[in-house]
């Protein structure tokens, strides 16, 4: 029993961690936000270069076959550098339904292979999403279509796009007439369903790493910014509420990283285990997002004060791959069943 | 307690509500934060007082109507109601007209007064400095008496839609040795002064909802433009203040209008209030609490009529009204799900996007005109007398 | 339109005020609601002196006939002093209860005429409480059966008495025999129901009472206290804490008054806002507990500082004459109907 | 990232496990806040501790059995899920214990822990006086040094069932001229000593669940009962009031269980749950709530296990597990109605009035071991870093 990570993955999100850091200082990224495919060339390229695409794509088709618990320390570094969803859908959902597929499959092996060297970019249409984000980056889309796995290529989909409040985020309404060319898989019931899991942890590894990022410049803002003679941080009202980020954040991280591990091992409880997660991990951005624009005053309030960028994908992600109702409905369904293993020998799965 | 209206009461809704259904702009008018909806909002608020209802608590030579507060709350309930635009001028007919009712001289009431109820004239305030929020007293721009005159150097921020506005009010320091609250002067500029730059500040929706207002040496008229005594701007400045936080800035029938959408949107979607059966919970809220808003400002009203004057309670009705506001907005969002991050330009948008705009805008509810936490102070300190930190 | 009370209310408000003031210091409240019956024969004598007894008692049976906005102003007042619940029960409750029945019934008027003098103490069985306060202080008991008013003395009733949290109530499962001879009334359904609705509005001034002196009692106690060489009352934390229950106070306190006006006045929306009122009312007193124990500290967990005798009444009163859950439904119904008069134009119902 | 238990572990677990089901009392001890049930509570101690589960953490020569704290956390679930009787020596043996371990001498090991353990000695903490609250560091009771011994006079308050219990520890100013974090001693005191005297507190539940301690020139020997350096008693205390805020005091299987009993109360109620959908959403929140404190426990004790310290996240430890429990009876209590306010000794009260007790002691949580203000005020300042006022 030990729920920590071990130093290979710790030294790999370091890494990861130092390289955008390095490449997205304020201004690239809200450039990157403010530019229409909310990502530049260069810096895909440069995401390419450090295995991020191939993270989990299998090693056979050039990947480092590496597992959701990886990925959950890298998810909050997308959000807390707010990259584009298009990364995250293509190199971890996408990839992760694509693994799952039966081997041997010339499709799989070739989008798998694109993937890790980050010449093909997958958006994902799962009914749980009404619309497609980011259809026009992409040049492969899966699609659903009664429990078969279709892969359609872009210009085969037709999509009207809608514009959201995060100005990454496109939106695409498609229609699709699937046909048995495109078909991926008869029986893909299992892989959607574990899909729809690794969707909702995505999101919530970024939903944690802007929660992260809006406490820090909060914590930055009010440790500078001066009213009544002294930095608003010393306020206690201004104390508590970053403190209630904090601890959310705190709290929700756990959650996080053991939905990861349900997905990772096919564990039964993974339903519950990737709501529970979206559900604490959106909880915390939402709440960032209001404290910290509480904290900036009215400068949170400015286009000009990268705050928005944060808040607003925050806002945005909160209903992506499943809204609250939805997760809440599925935590519901778990804990109150009969045989609900709850309790306190329950923690982990026995 | 009479909780009936008059015949006249009755007789003055059944004209506004009248008016209202046939004047009310079918389409909603283009957002008052660009140059085109702003004009627009003038021309129905011109329309407005026209009609006589533009300002219907000022006294009539001023414009108004002299309506009472109980038939203000009447006029509020049916604009909302019928859904007429928001009101573009409420920096110059809220927070200016009330100040100059009190202070101004009879001539700046007759220059000034009819051209805001009319929006001939639209006016942005000059209260913020980049370092005076919260902290109002922080005020450093200067404005130095120079025989008839007082010359202004300075910068103002957070000045909402000056970029489109005819002048500005504020308070500017003219004793250069003064401190915190004395020294300050209240004083009134036109934006097209020579001297005045104005640098748009763009709101988290992305359109141009406030500015940074520059004055370099710029020069106004003390007998025309100062109001109230020099050096005795803080206590005019303060008046209009507890006006902005007070009953008339947020009128109940807005939230009970929010309310009563969120009632409709919720019952519009009774797929989603299956999966989150909580959500009744919120939505009466919210009307609970729109209502509550609304009888606390009838029982107000009566006892304004009786000669009470309102204190620190405006400073719980700002916090009341702004976390209200937010909860019927997050509410929404909750509601519309993966539909609530739609701007108004998607096809998709729910409601022409209007809840994402609404749910924006009550982000700044809490921070504005005195954040909740300075608000939450002063309750505790004025109202209940906590003792000072 | 006017929305205050008049001259005559607020005189008649300051008088019981100075009265229970001067007769209830906090030794004196506490010893009463230490004893078994929860308030002491000398002080109610007084009482029923002062005309409290007696305030909605019809003219004709020897009270002062006043209605339910001339309570909404006092019940407040018994809340602030802890008065036991059998005074509100007897000379709001059920004399509104009795003052309905048609006249000339002599048993509707000996009990009323018993009420106004001070001799006759009447507990109220209603269905919506599952036991009956202080029947052991009652002389006689008002019973629905089917739908019928039943008027039972103390000794035809058998009762088993359980303790509450609340020391001054104790709460009796009935067990009774209606007979023709102890019919008040056959049709007495639309009375239970307007006697629902004025219980709840009479808990609902308690409550408010309830919220104001645990607010007073805290501030008082905040601003004497001293912790790190200030009074506790001067940290920023302790202040929002306080203000926010001043603000529940202030925004409920119209609630009750508008449920008063119309439960007096029989308007259709009596449901509605006497449902709004108890929540709203004891809203603020939940709140008032929560955060008055946490200004006390260690001292707001003893049984000898006062605040216990409030924070206990108020979590007792929260259930009494309809728990949260049957007010919230009665609400939603309202609200969410059909033809449900809600929005700017129906602040007050046309 | 390994999520199975050892074989060891597993074990362990059945072993416990069994103990319990063998040896759990079947009915309820009376409550230890009364002379008979701290007996009764006593008596149970000393079976735990003679099966070597009373510290199990502790070393095997102190009275322990030696675990991990994977083992400890196994061990307070299989407690928890037995619903075995409270720990009733909690102030000995998770305040004092650890920290003898750490500051005591060998002598003063050997003579107190192993009476810990079993339960022999039970303990009373002396932090709080009067005028010393949540500013622990405005210590008064004084100790001078006369001798071989030190002399105490003043007064200790709060001290839990300190009516009841053998032996004290706390704080006591030794150097007469220190102010406030210096020249404080860490002394044990036997409450037998001539010169105490304890004057019960009554709690909210109306039993003497604390109490005031007298000090009256009450004379111990320094070398027996001197915990650490003479003057340097605050250090050693802070130590101690780490582990109490941190991971020992409340373990997740505490709230765990509550949580699940809330479920089974949520689910033996639907005529409830009908009229109050928003319950739905309370309850499955404070399952969640207790599911996240357990998993951020393995995960602290996981890091632990590297080699980690436990800094101000024990603050947030306890703001979370304060706020949790009353969450938790809070939803008890809405899904009672009526029934809620019944005493344990009322016929009809639901399950022996515990949800009632547990209500109120939750009352305390957000108090105790440091204000919930006091916490976020550290974790603001040095776990975030913001400015001190």
């Amino acid at each position: 029993m030990d729920f920590t990570f071990n130093e290979d993955q710790l030294a790999f999100r370091e890494a990861i961690s130092r390289f955008l850091a390095a490449e997205l200082p304020p201004e690239v990224l809200r450039k990157n936000w403010e530019t229409e495919d909310g990502c530049s060339r260069e810096l895909h390229r440069k995401m390419v270069e450090q295995g991020l695409t191939g993270l989990s794509v299998p090693e056979a088709q050039g990947g480092l076959e590496m597992d959701d618990t990886a990925w959950v320390l890298l998810t909050p570094l997308l959000g807390y550098y707010a990259i584009a969803d298009s990364v995250v859908d293509t190199a971890y959902t996408a990839t992760g339904l694509l693994s799952a597929l039966p081997e041997g499959d010339h499709r799989r092996e070739e989008l798998l292979t694109g993937i890790a060297g980050g010449d093909v970019g997958v958006a994902v249409a799962h009914q749980v999403n009404p619309l497609v984000v980011d259809m026009d980056l992409a040049d492969v889309v899966l699609v659903e279509f009664e429990g078969e796995i279709h892969a359609l290529n872009q210009e085969a989909v037709s999509y009207e796009c809608n514009t959201s409040i995060d100005s990454s985020r496109r939106l695409g309404r498609i229609s699709v007439q699937p046909a048995p060319e495109s078909r991926l898989l008869e029986n893909g019931r299992d892989i959607w369903a574990e899909t729809l899991n690794r969707g909702a942890v995505g999101v919530a590894g970024q939903a944690l790493g802007l929660a992260q990022r809006m406490l820090d410049m909060s914590v930055e803002y009010a440790s500078q910014r001066q009213q009544f003679g002294k930095p608003v941080g010393s306020f206690q009202a201004v104390k508590h509420h970053l403190a209630d980020v904090a601890e959310k954040i705190e709290f929700a991280k756990p959650v996080l990283y053991r939905a990861a591990h349900a997905l990772a091992n096919n564990e039964r409880g993974s339903d519950l285990y990737s709501s529970h997660a979206k559900l604490a991990c959106c909880e915390a951005a939402w709440l960032a997002a209001r404290h910290g624009i509480q904290v900036y005053g009215a400068m949170g309030y400015t286009w000009e004060a990268d705050l928005q960028i944060f808040m607003k994908r925050a806002w945005a992600l909160d209903s992506y791959w499943g809204d609250r109702a939805f997760h809440k409905s599925r935590v519901a369904e778990a804990v109150l069943a009969d045989d609900a293993l709850i309790g306190p020998q329950h923690t982990f799965e026995e | 307690m009479q909780l009936t209206y008059t015949a006249e009461q009755n007789n003055f809704r059944a004209e506004v509500r009248a008016w209202l259904k046939k004047n009310t702009p079918k389409k909603p008018l283009v957002s008052y934060d660009t140059r085109e909806g702003f004009e627009q909002h003038r021309e129905w608020e011109c329309k407005l007082y026209d009609a006589r209802l533009s300002m219907v608590i000022w006294p009539e030579h001023l414009g108004g109507r002299g309506c009472d507060l109980i038939e203000w709350l009447i006029f509020e309930e049916e604009y909302y109601a019928a859904g007429a635009p928001m009101r573009v001028n409420q920096n110059g007919q809220l927070l200016l007209g009330p100040t100059l009712m009190e202070f101004g001289t009879e001539e700046q009431k007759r220059r000034f007064l009819p051209r805001i109820a009319s929006s001939e004239d639209m006016w942005a305030q000059g209260w913020s400095e980049p370092n005076a929020g919260s902290d109002m007293a922080a005020i450093r721009s200067r404005a130095v008496r120079d025989g008839d005159d007082f010359v202004i150097n300075g910068q103002k921020t957070w000045s909402t839609r000056a970029i489109f506005a005819d002048w500005i009010f504020g308070l500017f320091r003219s004793d250069p040795e003064s401190k915190r609250h004395h020294g300050l002067s209240y004083l009134l500029v036109p934006l097209d002064t020579p001297g005045v730059t104005i640098r748009p500040i763009k709101a988290l929706n992305g359109k141009e909802a406030f500015a940074e207002v520059f004055f370099d040496d710029v020069r106004v008229p003390a007998a025309e433009n100062l109001v109230g005594e020099e050096g005795k701007g803080w206590q005019v400045a303060m008046a209009t203040a507890g006006f902005e936080r007070g009953l008339l800035l947020r009128s109940p029938a807005r939230f009970q209008q929010t309310a009563k959408r969120l009632i409709e949107l919720y019952k519009a979607n009774p797929e989603v209030a299956e999966r989150d059966p909580g959500l009744r919970d919120a939505v009466i809220e919210g009307w609970m609490g729109a209502q509550a808003y609304a009888q606390a400002a009838y029982h107000t009203v009566g006892l304004v009529n009786k000669g009470a004057k309102i204190g620190a309670e405006a400073s719980i009705n700002k916090v009341v009204w702004s976390e209200l506001d937010l909860k019927l907005h997050e509410t929404a969002m909750r509601i519309l799900g993966a539909r609530g991050e739609l701007r108004g330009s998607a096809r998709e948008a729910v409601d022409g996007g209007s809840w994402l705009e609404g749910f924006l805008f009550a982000q700044a509810g809490p921070i504005y005109a005195g954040t909740n936490e300075i608000q939450r102070n002063i309750v505790a300190e004025r109202m209940l007398g906590l003792p000072r930190a």
